[in-house]
Formats: C-alpha cells, sequence, structure tokens
C-alpha cells in the first residue's frame, strides 16, 4: 500500500487556526495528509502532546502560532519556542527525524502560506517514509488489553 | 529611444471630428469585438491611445484606420460612449490632410470656408465656361432636335471640349491622388520602423489592390452586413460613372437615342441606381441618426452626399429632358450638374472623403506588405 | 461523572461539505462509537431546524454530549452552545468538528477528504467525552471610554459616545486634533472642503463636556480586562494622574510613505518632486507654483507611489486614486492650459461616486498614462538644456507598449499609507494583534471588523487598514455603537476556559506565576500552591503548557481533553 | 505492627526481574520491622534470600500468594516468564521500585538496541577479547542434553507492560517506611487505594516538601551540571541553573537526595497529574529559558547536555516513546 502520511498539526486559535480556516475560505487546496488540532495559544503546547501524537502514529508534527510579537497572548508562542528548541533536541536524541517536527508562524492572514507549509511539510514526510515511533517496541511481549 | 508625448497635437486633432478621446480608459471591448481587427494590426484602442498621447509619427505610420469601415459595433460596446468608430473615422480624415503635401485637405476638412468657397468657385467657373467661354468659343444654345426629338447636346457642350476638360481634370487629380498615395506608402512604409519589403512581395501581393477596390471583401466581414451592399452598389455606380464620364465620354454622351437595351443606357442606369440607393441609404441613416456610425456627421460629410444626390440627379434630369427634347431643361439641367460635379471631384477625390476610394484598397495592400516586412521571430510569417 | 451519551451532527451546508466529504459515510462511521448514542447529518445543522434537531435529541435521548462537524468553530460554535443550553445541557459540553474551512474547501479528493472528515469527528467524539460543564461569568463595565487618536475616525466615535452622555477621554499626540484631515484641502468626490467639515467637529469635540481632550499625551500603560481599564498617561513626559474606563478605541491613524527609498522618483533630490500631502498644503495655501515661483505648465501625478509593489507594500492605499482625480480638477481649475498627466498603475473607483468621479475627470483633458507597477517604474531625471520644461520622466506606456518622455514641470507622488510609526507601542499597551502589513488586526475581517480579539479594545480608521473618510467615520461609529451597547447591558461575559490549579497537586514550584503574561496566577503562602485570579486570566494556556505536576491547566483545554483528542484523531490512521 | 492471632498469616513472595537487589536490600533495611513481616506473613517464594525452584511456584494453586512485591523490569524470557506466573498465582501483584514501575535504570538500555548493546558488551569494551566475536546462544548442546538460557529482549519493559499490576510502589529504592505502611495497610486492608494506584508515595511533588527556598524567578540563562557549580545550599537547584527533577516527582522519598545537596533524579516518578515525567518536565525547564531569541534559546539548550538520558533517567520504558526509535 502507498504510504499516506499522516501528519498532526496544533494550531494557535488566533493566527495560524485562523490562516489554516483562510487558506479554506480562499479556497487553497493542499496534501490532505494534515489533522488539526486547536488550542489557545501555541503556550499550551507541551512535550507530552508532541510525543502522544508521536506514539499514536503521527508521522509528521507541526505547530503554529502567531508570528514572533504578534501572539494574542503578548508572549505564549515564545514560550512555545523555548520548549520546541529543547524538545527538537530531545526527539533527535530519541532518533526521530528533526524534520518530522516542524514549528512554523503563521498569522491569521497567511493562509497560503499555511497551504504550502502543510504541502512542504507532506512531501518531506513522503521524502522519509513512515515514522516509526508506534512500531518500535516489540510488540509480541506486551500484554493484551 | 523614448518618444516624446505632444499633448497640443490634440487641438490639431479635434478638429477633424469629435474632440474628447479621454473617455476610452482602454478596456479593449472595442478591439475584442471589432471582427477587422487581426494580430499585429490591433484597432481602434491601440490608435486611441496614440491620439491621447499625441504620437504624431506613429498615428501618421498607422494603416489600421483604413482597415475599419465604420460598422459601428465598437462604439455601441463602448462602456464610457468613447465612439471608437467616430475616432477612427477623424483620424481618417486626419491622416487624408497628412498625407496631401499641399495642405489643402487640411484646410477644407478644418474650415468650412475654405470648402464653401473651393465649391463655389468653381462652380462659378463651371457656369462661366458654359455661358461664356463655349459660346465665344461658337458652341451655342439650340433649341433645334435631334431627328429622333431628342436635345442637341453636344451643340452646346461639345464632346471633344468637355471630354479635353475631363481628361485635364482626370491628370490633375490623379496626380494629386498618386502624389499622396506615394506619400502614404513612405509614411507606412518607408519612413517608419526598420523594415524591408522585397520588390517580388509588392508585386506578388498586387492583386489585392484591384481585389479589394473591387469587391470590398473587408467591409463585408463587419458584422452588420447591409451596408457592404449599399456601399458596394455605391461604390460601384460611382466608378462605373467616373469611368464612362472621363474615359469614354464620347460613347457616352450621345444625342442619338439609344435603345433601352443598349450597354451604354443599361450601365448608365445600373449606376444611377446604384448611386441613388447608396446615397438613400446613407442620407436616411444620417438624418435618422440611429445607426451608431451615422451618428455624428461632419461638414464634410454631408457636403460630400449633398453634391453627389445632387449630381446623380442633375443626371438623371439630363437624360429625361434630353430624351424628350427639352433643350433649355436640359441645358440647365447640365450646367449645374457640372457645376457640382467638378468642384465635387477636386474636392473630394484628391483631397477628402472620397480619396478613401484609393486609401483603402492601398492600405490592405499596405498592411500585406508590412505582414511579409515584419521579422519573423515576432511570430508574423 | 455521569456516563457519557453523546449525539454526533454532520452538516452538509448545502454542497459545500456534502460536495467533497460523504457525509453519509462518515455518520454511519461514528455510529458505532463508544458512548455515540446517536449520529445525523442535516443540510444546514446551523438553521434553526438544525437547532431545533440538537434541541429535540437532547431532550428525547437524554444527551450530555453534543458534536457538530460543520464549518469552523471560529463561525458557530457560539450557535450551537447557544443550542445546547436552550436544551438544558452545559453549552461547554459541546465540540465542534471543522470538515468545511480545513477539509471540504481545502481538498479535492473526495475520499481522502472523507476519511479525514471521520478523524476530525472521532477526535471531537473522543475529546466531548472529558469535557466538563463551565459556569459563564461577567464583570462589570466603566462607562467610560479611552479613545487614542484624535483624528476624525477618533473624534467621530468620541462624539458619538459622548452624546450618549458618556465619558470620554481623547488622547492626542500631536498638539492638535483632526489628524490627517486637517491636512486636506477639499474631498472627493464631492470637492467639498475638508477644512470646513473638520474645523467645527473639532470645535464640538473641544467645547463638549462629556469629552477630555488631552493634546501633546501618549498612553504609558494600560492595565485591566474588558469592562475594567485604568491607564497611566503622560503629557509631554509629565505623568498624569491614572485614570479607569471600560472600553478602548485605537484610531492611531497612519503614517504617509516616505517616497524617497524610491530611487526613480527622486524625492528629495528635485525640489518639484513632491508628496500629496505636501500638494495638499499647496493647495490650502491657494498657490500652485513650482520651487522657482513658477506656474507649471506640466504637471505629473503618479499613482501608486509604495503601493501595490512587492519591493515597497503589496497593499492598496485605497485612496489615492481618487485624491488624484481630486487634484486633477483642482489643478484645472487653477491652471486651465496646462497639460496634466496622470502616470497610473491601475485606476481604482470602486465606491459610492467614485467611478463616476472618475468619469468626470476624464473630460479634463487629462493624459492617463499608465506604468507596469512590478516590471518597471517610471523614472524621473534633469530635463535637456534645450528642453521647455523642468524635468523628463521615461516610461514605458503600458497600454501601448511604447517608451515615451513625459515633459514636466512638477510631479506629485501619491504616497501610500503606512502603519502608524506608533503602532508597536500602542500593540504593547493595549493587546491587540497586527497583520502583515503592520495594520491592526481585526477580530473577524467579515462578521466583526471593528473588535479585536482582546475584549473591550476596538480598532478604528486607518490603523485597521487603508481606508477613505466616510469609511473611517461608518467604522468609528460601529465601535461607539458596540461600546454603548456593552455600556448599556452594564456588564459583559468574560473569558470562561480560564486557568484553574489542582491544590492537591501543585507543589509551589512557581513555575508557572512568571509565564503568565497577565500576572494572574500568584502563589498562595497559606495553601503553598499557585492561584488563578480568573478576572485577569485570558485562557492562553501558557501555565498549563509548562507545569511540571500537571496541577495547572486551562479549562477546557485539559491534557486529558487534548490527549483524548490526539488519540481519537489518529485512531483510524492508516 | 501487631496481627491478631486468628487470621492466617499472608503469603509474601519477592521477585527480582532486571534489577540491581538494592531493592530487595530495601526489604531487609526495614530493620526490625522485618521481624513484624514476617511475623504476619510467610515469605513462600524470594530468591535473593530463599532457595526454592520455579517449579515449585508454578505449581503453587492459582492466587494463593496473599502478595508478591516484584522489583526489576522485565528483560529478558525469564522475567516475562516469572511475571505471568506470580501474576497468576498472587492475589496482590506490587510493582516495588521503579524499574518495575517504569523501566528504571536499567530502561535505559531502550536507549540501544540489543545489537549495539551485545556488540559493546562482547566485542568493543575495553577489557574484552573476543576475536572469534562469540556470542552469547540460547541454546547449547552438551553431552548431557541440551542447556537453554533465557532470550534479551531488544527492549526493557516495566512490569505493567507485561501483566497486569494492582499497585506501584516507586523509589529506587523505595523508603523502607514507606513499604512498612504499604504492608500495614494490605495487612489491615485499612487505607488501601483502588487497585492501580501509585502507593507508598505523595500525590504532591518533592518541591512540596523541600526545604529549599524558591520563588517564581525561575529563568535560566545557563544550565549546569551538579559538579560545575558551587551549590549554596540552601536555593532552589534549578533556581541556580542545576536540573532537578523535583518539580515533576512524586515525594515520599523525604527529597533525600536534595536534603543531601544532590538535585533530585526523579526514581519516585511522575505524580498523578502528569503521565510523562520527562515531558512534564521538558515543558516546564523548556520554559524557563530566559530568552527569546532562536539562537541564544540554542545555545542555552546546547548547555543542557543530555535531556533524554537527564529527564528519563528512571522513566524511559514506561514512557509515551518507550525506546529510541531504531
Amino acid at each position: 500500500m502507498n504510504f499516506r502520511p499522516t501528519i498532526v498539526a496544533f494550531l494557535c486559535n488566533w493566527c495560524a487556526y485562523t490562516g489554516a480556516d483562510l487558506a479554506g475560505t480562499s479556497r487553497l487546496h493542499y496534501a490532505p495528509n494534515v489533522r488539526i488540532i486547536r488550542i489557545m495559544c501555541s503556550g499550551r503546547i507541551e512535550p507530552t502532546f508532541i510525543l502522544k501524537a508521536f506514539k499514536e502514529g503521527a508521522d509528521g508534527i507541526l505547530i503554529c502560532g502567531c508570528h514572533p510579537g504578534d501572539c494574542h497572548y503578548q508572549e505564549g508562542n515564545y514560550k512555545c519556542l523555548r520548549r520546541f528548541k529543547l524538545l527538537e533536541k530531545f526527539v533527535s536524541q530519541m532518533g526521530i527525524e528533526k524534520e518530522r517536527l516542524k514549528l512554523e508562524w503563521i498569522s491569521a492572514s497567511e493562509g497560503k502560506q499555511f497551504a504550502e507549509l502543510v504541502n512542504e511539510m507532506t512531501k518531506t514526510i513522503l521524502q522519509l517514509g513512515p515514522g516509526k515511533v508506534k512500531k518500535t517496541l516489540e510488540f509480541e511481549h506486551l500484554k493484551t488489553k | 529611444m523614448s518618444v516624446r508625448v505632444q499633448p497640443e497635437l490634440r487641438s490639431q486633432l479635434i478638429q477633424f471630428g469629435i474632440g474628447d478621446w479621454n473617455a476610452c480608459y482602454h478596456c479593449g471591448t472595442c478591439t475584442a469585438q471589432c471582427p477587422l481587427s487581426e494580430e499585429g494590426f490591433l484597432f481602434p484602442r491601440k490608435k486611441i491611445r496614440l491620439m491621447q498621447m499625441g504620437l504624431k509619427d506613429e498615428l501618421e505610420a498607422s494603416v489600421e484606420p483604413w482597415l475599419c469601415y465604420y460598422c459601428g459595433d465598437c462604439s455601441t460596446s463602448c462602456p464610457r460612449d468613447a465612439n471608437p468608430g467616430e475616432l477612427m473615422m477623424s483620424l481618417r480624415r486626419y491622416l487624408t490632410s497628412i498625407y496631401d503635401w499641399t495642405g489643402l485637405s487640411k484646410k477644407f476638412y478644418t474650415s468650412e470656408l475654405w470648402e464653401l468657397g473651393f465649391i463655389i468657385v468653381f462652380a462659378i467657373l463651371v457656369v462661366l465656361s458654359f455661358l461664356v467661354l463655349l459660346p465665344s468659343m461658337g458652341y451655342h444654345f439650340t433649341r433645334e432636335l435631334t431627328a429622333q426629338g431628342g436635345v442637341q447636346l453636344n451643340a452646346f457642350a461639345p464632346i471633344h471640349v468637355v471630354e479635353t476638360f475631363d481628361w485635364c481634370m482626370a491628370a490633375v487629380v490623379a496626380s494629386l491622388l498618386i502624389s499622396n498615395i506615394l506619400r502614404m506608402y513612405y509614411k507606412i512604409i518607408w519612413k517608419y520602423g526598420n523594415m524591408k519589403v522585397s520588390l517580388w512581395v509588392h508585386i506578388r501581393e498586387f492583386w489585392l489592390l484591384i481585389f479589394n477596390f473591387a469587391v470590398q471583401p473587408k467591409f463585408n466581414k463587419c458584422d452588420d452586413k447591409r451596408y457592404w451592399l449599399s456601399h458596394w452598389f455605391l461604390m460601384s455606380g460611382y466608378t462605373i460613372m467616373f469611368i464612362v464620364i472621363v474615359v469614354y465620354l464620347p460613347w457616352f454622351q450621345t444625342q442619338k437615342i439609344l435603345p433601352i437595351w443598349h450597354p451604354q443606357r443599361l450601365l448608365g442606369y445600373y449606376a444611377t441606381f446604384g448611386l441613388l440607393f447608396g446615397l438613400f441609404v446613407a442620407i436616411i441613416g444620417r438624418i435618422q441618426r440611429k445607426d451608431v456610425k451615422f451618428l455624428f456627421s461632419h461638414i464634410s460629410d454631408w457636403l460630400f452626399l449633398a453634391m453627389l444626390t445632387l449630381t446623380a440627379i442633375t443626371g438623371i434630369l439630363i437624360h429625361i429632358f434630353r430624351i424628350n427634347g427639352m433643350p433649355l431643361a436640359t441645358y440647365i439641367s447640365y450646367i449645374t450638374h457640372m457645376a457640382v460635379l467638378v468642384p465635387m471631384i477636386l474636392i473630394e477625390v484628391p483631397f477628402s472623403k472620397w480619396s478613401h476610394l484609393a486609401y483603402r484598397p492601398f492600405a490592405v495592400y499596405f498592411q500585406q506588405l508590412k505582414r511579409y516586412a515584419v521579422p519573423r521571430e515576432s511570430g508574423h510569417p | 461523572m455521569e456516563e457519557p451519551r453523546i449525539g454526533v451532527y454532520l452538516c452538509w451546508c448545502g454542497t459545500n461539505i456534502s460536495k467533497m466529504v460523504d457525509v453519509e459515510a462518515v455518520t454511519k462511521e461514528v455510529s458505532t462509537l463508544p458512548y455515540v448514542v446517536l449520529s445525523k447529518n442535516y443540510k444546514y445543522m446551523c438553521s434553526d431546524p438544525g437547532q431545533d434537531l440538537i434541541i429535540k435529541d437532547i431532550k428525547s435521548h437524554n444527551l450530555n454530549r453534543v458534536v457538530v462537524a460543520a464549518c469552523s468553530p471560529r463561525i458557530h460554535e457560539l450557535t450551537f452552545r447557544n443550542a445546547c443550553e436552550k436544551a438544558g445541557i452545559n453549552p461547554y459540553l459541546f465540540e465542534m468538528a471543522n470538515i468545511r474551512e480545513q477539509d471540504s474547501w481545502v481538498h479535492t479528493d473526495r475520499s481522502e477528504a472523507t476519511l479525514k472528515a471521520i478523524d476530525l469527528v472521532i477526535a471531537a467524539i473522543r475529546r466531548v467525552r472529558y469535557h466538563e460543564p463551565l459556569q459563564k461569568r461577567t464583570v462589570n463595565v466603566d462607562p467610560a471610554t479611552l479613545i487614542i487618536g484624535g483624528g476624525i475616525s477618533g473624534m467621530s466615535a468620541a462624539l458619538e459616545i459622548a452624546n450618549a452622555g458618556k465619558k470620554v477621554y481623547l488622547i492626542e499626540r500631536a498638539d492638535h486634533l483632526g489628524g490627517q484631515v486637517a491636512r486636506f484641502d477639499l474631498t472627493f468626490p464631492h470637492l467639498s472642503s475638508a477644512q470646513q467639515m473638520i474645523g467645527p467637529m473639532i470645535q464640538r469635540v473641544e467645547n463638549h463636556p462629556m469629552i477630555s481632550v488631552s493634546l501633546n499625551t501618549e498612553v504609558k500603560e494600560v492595565d485591566g480586562y474588558i469592562g475594567n481599564f485604568r491607564a497611566r498617561l503622560a503629557q509631554k513626559g509629565a505623568e498624569q494622574p491614572e485614570i479607569t474606563f471600560g472600553n478602548i478605541i485605537a484610531a492611531i491613524g497612519l503614517k504617509p510613505f516616505d517616497p524617497s527609498v524610491i530611487e526613480e522618483y527622486s524625492y528629495g533630490k528635485f525640489p518639484d518632486v513632491i508628496t500629496s500631502l505636501e500638494f495638499e498644503d499647496n493647495l490650502r495655501a491657494g498657490r500652485i507654483l513650482t520651487k522657482y515661483g513658477k506656474e507649471p505648465r506640466n504637471v505629473a501625478i503618479i499613482h501608486c507611489v509604495g503601493s501595490r509593489n512587492r519591493k515597497y507594500h503589496e497593499y492598496c492605499s485605497r485612496v489615492c486614486c481618487m485624491v488624484a482625480l481630486k487634484f486633477v480638477h483642482e489643478i484645472r481649475a487653477a491652471l486651465p492650459e496646462a497639460n496634466i498627466y496622470e502616470i497610473y498603475a491601475d485606476m481604482r473607483a470602486y465606491g459610492k461616486g467614485h467611478e463616476e468621479f472618475y468619469a468626470m475627470t476624464t473630460h479634463k483633458q487629462i493624459i492617463f498614462l499608465m506604468y507596469d507597477q512590478q516590471k518597471r517604474l517610471p523614472v524621473i531625471r534633469e530635463a535637456h538644456r534645450d528642453d521647455d520644461c523642468n524635468m523628463l520622466i521615461e516610461m514605458n506606456e503600458l497600454l501601448s507598449g511604447i517608451d515615451i518622455e513625459v515633459p514636466v514641470d512638477m510631479v506629485i507622488l501619491m504616497v501610500n499609507m503606512e502603519a502608524h510609526e506608533n503602532v508597536k507601542e500602542v500593540v504593547r499597551t493595549i493587546g491587540v494583534s497586527l497583520c502583515g502589513n503592520q495594520f491592526f488586526i481585526e477580530k473577524h475581517p467579515k462578521l466583526d471588523p471593528v473588535a479585536t480579539t482582546t475584549g473591550g479594545v476596538y480598532i478604528v480608521g486607518t490603523c485597521q487598514g487603508p481606508k477613505d473618510i466616510p469609511d473611517s467615520v461608518a467604522q468609528a461609529k460601529a465601535a461607539a455603537a458596540r461600546i454603548l451597547a456593552t455600556i448599556a447591558q452594564g456588564s459583559v461575559p468574560v473569558e470562561v476556559t480560564t486557568a484553574i490549579v489542582n491544590e492537591s497537586l501543585c507543589c509551589g514550584c512557581q513555575t508557572c506565576i512568571s509565564v503568565c503574561p497577565y500576572s494572574a496566577v500568584s502563589y498562595d503562602e497559606i495553601k503553598k500552591a499557585s492561584v488563578v485570579n480568573e478576572v485577569l486570566c485570558k485562557g492562553c494556556g501558557t501555565c498549563g503548557g509548562c507545569c511540571p505536576a500537571g496541577a495547572i491547566t486551562s479549562k477546557h483545554f485539559t491534557d486529558r481533553q487534548i490527549l483524548s483528542e490526539i488519540e481519537g484523531i489518529m485512531s483510524m490512521s492508516y | 505492627m501487631s496481627q491478631e492471632p486468628t487470621k492466617p498469616k499472608l503469603k509474601l513472595a519477592i521477585y527480582w526481574g532486571a534489577a540491581c537487589g538494592g531493592c530487595c536490600v530495601s526489604v531487609l533495611d526495614t530493620h526490625e520491622k522485618l521481624l513484624d513481616i514476617v511475623a504476619a506473613a510467610d515469605l513462600v517464594f524470594w530468591p535473593i534470600a530463599m532457595d526454592i525452584k520455579y517449579k515449585d511456584v508454578e505449581n503453587m494453586p492459582d492466587k494463593s500468594i496473599d502478595l508478591t512485591l516484584f522489583n526489576g523490569a522485565v528483560r529478558n524470557s525469564e522475567n516475562k516468564h516469572m511475571a505471568q506466573v506470580l501474576r497468576q498465582k498472587s492475589k496482590i501483584l506490587v510493582a516495588y521500585g521503579s524499574c518495575a514501575y517504569m523501566g528504571g535504570i536499567p530502561g535505559l538500555a531502550n536507549f540501544f538496541s540489543k545489537n549495539d548493546i551485545f556488540k559493546r558488551a562482547y566485542e568493543e569494551t575495553e577489557s574484552t577479547f573476543n576475536p572469534e566475536k562469540t556470542y552469547p546462544v540460547t541454546s547449547t548442546s552438551v553431552k548431557e542434553g541440551t542447556l537453554e538460557i533465557p532470550v534479551m529482549f531488544n527492549d526493557v519493559f516495566p512490569l505493567d507492560q507485561i501483566v497486569d499490576v494492582d499497585y506501584y510502589i516507586p523509589g529506587c529504592p523505595p523508603q523502607s517506611e514507606r513499604l512498612i505502611e504499604v504492608f500495614s495497610a494490605i495487612v489491615t486492608g485499612i487505607g488501601l487505594p483502588p487497585a492501580g494506584s501509585v502507593v507508598g508515595a505523595n500525590d504532591k511533588t518533592n518541591c512540596d516538601e523541600c526545604k529549599r527556598k524558591k520563588s517564581d524567578k525561575k529563568q535560566v540563562r545557563k544550565f549546569y551540571r551538579p559538579w560545575e557549580i558551587q551549590d549554596d545550599k540552601e536555593t532552589c537547584f534549578i533556581e541556580q541553573g542545576v536540573i532537578c527533577m523535583g518539580p515533576a516527582t512524586r515525594s515520599g522519598c523525604g527529597v533525600r537526595c536534595v536534603e543531601g545537596n544532590s538535585p533530585c533524579r526523579g526514581c519516585y516518578g511522575p505524580p498523578p497529574g502528569a503521565t510523562d515525567p520527562g515531558a512534564k518536565m521538558m515543558a516546564a525547564i523548556g520554559t524557563m529559558i530566559n530568552s527569546n531569541d532562536p539562537d541564544e534559546i540554542d545555545n542555552i539548550i546546547e548547555t543542557i547536555v543530555d535531556p533524554a538520558g537527564l529527564f528519563y533517567r528512571f522513566s524511559l520504558p514506561g514512557s509515551i516513546l518507550g525506546r529510541k526509535v531504531i
């Protein structure tokens, strides 16, 4: 079967999610592989969510917040950036390609940029192949639930 | 090299027709719907642009105004009522004055005094020739009728004298017209751009000139076909009349009343019909002003129609009076006929509206020459 | 917690969704999921019959959770929450899946879009299971209003509010009221005098008992939240007593583009190349003269200076075309013989009476010359020694394709409207967002163009984007009406999804305290735990995103809810 | 601790999987209280202290053991087998200690594959001389028959990934005092939380008990490893730039490491509000980075040398990712 990547995107409500909505109202077409989760602010996004999404089988993860200086909550996006950078280091230590985790700033007016970002990310993930987090443990030993 | 805009050209151009072309905002609807506009020879929009900017050299090198037969669809479809059709008409008047080296054309177009004065002076000269010159040469008015009961026209208007005069007038008119066409050629082909057209192309494409003169296929490409017919009748009638009067006058202006099926009479009737039909359509159109092409009438348009109508009617009267043996009426009609015909031919053919009979077919010919002159890489064969 | 009973509703949105998503298949797919009592679809869920369907089902099937898969929650979340409330369940026991803006409208493969819709609906179902009922809260509204900016927008809003008998603090940075309009001579398209319009308005504002005007004044800091703001002002640097107010209108206006960055126009180099605003000054002074004191015989007006050009600003300033045409009228009236050139990139005459104004102006013997904004700007050069003009404009005339030169004595540059230079400062103090062009961003571009995403803060006039006088005034009055409505209500609802601390888990590490941008979290020495001031909290959740013990989280965005959503979104993943 | 004479004595089993033995020692560390344990319970199985064959355990009736303390992670087929046997034989199975609970220190092997480990152990270590590249095999034929040794798995598993677990007692090792408390609760049946709970630890994390001075000024521009800095012995470690797992680690140990002026390493595992203590700690530490400039943030993160090892020292196999992707 062809590899159809799944990308989980965490978008802040005010900029990125609105930008993704704008891509819709502008009828910009992009790859259908992205699954969007709305949070109020990128500052809410914590490593647990990212690792969980990887564990559930996400092949790539996008985090999008407001551009620096434009955060609806003043500085949440900077907090997100700090955590992201640390998480990025951790994730590569864990053998997950850095390219599978991406942080981009998308403003409410950047529907086009969002569509391009999704397409670009999908292309990257297609090149990398399926994520291996879900299948890395020896399943046969695990208890059956 | 940049061309400098000349806003002052406007003041010259407006004398040739309606003055305000600023209404045009270059949507291009006119060009898009014109069946005659084609790649490489786009109009009317592009020409309006040149007028707006006052780019004199570019305007004078334009062949396109002559490719327009003024169906008026562009003016109807213009969202801004900029009257592109009429602007093309004005441009044709302007170009006629540009081709004319004597400067008279411009005078006639831009000054009613000049035009009317010229007509009146020549009309008087014609009348005087009949009343003074010819009698002094021994040609007199006679009440005597021919054996068939027709009027002795040649006694009053001796055929060889009139013919000589016709030939002289034809020579003057032709030399003026030919020199104007050469100037037209110079401006369109020779001077403008860096074009070269081989002699062979000149010869090979010459048939186009004849063909277009005779058939006016371009006019028939206009969506409204009615005017092609009436115009063709007018043109063919006029041409036949012109040829028989100037070239075959002795054959045409006879005292003998020929049988009704004789080619002389048939040709005469056809020409008369053609003229009258064409004139009728044009005059009714200009009076009704329903059709956009007749919406604006320059003084030169009316004068031309009036003179041609008068010529045609007097021609008919001459014929009727002559075969019915009414000498005085025949002579008066004849003098009137000539008094209108002479200034009309002298003004209209080289200097004014009538010159388009030469400029239009030549424009099609020059267009074809331009096609073969344009470098290959610009997309033309 | 009671057993969840979830009702799932899919919207066709006419054909907007159903064209690309097999709504029927999704309905069936999710109908067997745990806790799903029923799943239905309907042509327009947001319509009254659509909402009634939900209300009826909640009552008859005893539903306690509702999922609607339709458009963006940014559009109809509130609609459906209200429907839930009407049916007697807490509005927060509702979740929306966005299968229009983020699915049917952006994809072209029907089966992929359908699969995506299934994922999104399952995610919503998994999430809503963990939703908790939340209670609405309101705060009282201080009836005073702070208006920043004394231009025509600020003054219009001020008069509207003050005429309703409510206090207005009008703050202006300059030493006079009137803003940009005070610089204009005539206005388009009626050619009426701007001075006669703005002068009496300034007087009315200055003499109004309910408006307190502070000139030479800037806002130093704004604290508080909708209904209850307080600000520190500084007049000529000197601190003023603190004021309190319930709403804010930002009307800080614009900055004219500085054309000296465009080399082609040699602004600043040639004295007779001037900006549109400088020309307005000339017009108001009643003299159109070159720097040599002569009447210009050739005047060129260059449009789109700094506008619609990727190098400067991509957006259109909207008013310059009409202002340029207005100049034509004024120049023609003063100099009947002059050659006037309109050098434009596109003529935009969108407004009421504008097209007519444009058509009328074309008959003023103007020469319109078009240039290609993206490829080649016109270049202004010094005239040759033997030319009888001051300068030459060299350009490629787009409509004829001919390279031309235009002799000119005076060039007017129609400069773009830029965001005010003060904008970052104001953003910081009042907490609104900027779009890519540094204009304030409105709450909703269509449905809420005067509010911002910060409650109680409104944006009017050109700080929101280039606009003309009537649009600015309309926006100002709209904002005033919005504010008067909240004042009339006396109270406004505030954020419900605030942060909450589980005190039995909080260890008191205080990591959350410094991350809060609103100082809503503090450490309680007695409880030895963090506590949240719910009035200050705006619910961003950054505190929850940094708590090492999982003790603080934001309501409606708890770990459990988001993790379930992730599980749901991935549950069908291939 | 006293025991009603009428009640029959409990049957107690203690087993070690992949463990260091410290957990077994922690049982002995109850000192004289051990006597109470023995008074209340019969030890039926305890490999470190008693000689009993696996066969004997396998032959016990199901649910005949009242309480099994399983320490150590599941690393090989033997561990797995015994986990399954003990689950079957025990009424209450307790994951005892960090290894059984979350994978513990042996769980750090999940940063490598089995092959990596074998290669290192049998070829690359400086003290190894193995030119033939002999690797252990699980089955060897000798004269007397076939010898079998357990198969080492590729992954280290916490106990509850292999069998259902009733309670977890965290710690490396668990505090003996906590063991006594839990044991007495089990014996008396009083104060025992629902199955699946962590017992022998508190809900709040270590900061709650930590005596060091804390403030909201947790903004760090450089992180230090403990030996890189002169600890002032009174300020919160994190505020000094030393990463301490205390905020994300259950209290119950008595903050012993910090009391000994060493930052908490996280052996007690996550509090109830968190599933993955490493992720929670990364969230907190990441937020404390005192810069908004991407490059500067990178520089500060450079000073956190091994985030994976640091944040998941005891919890890797039980964490969300479980192991390094190979």
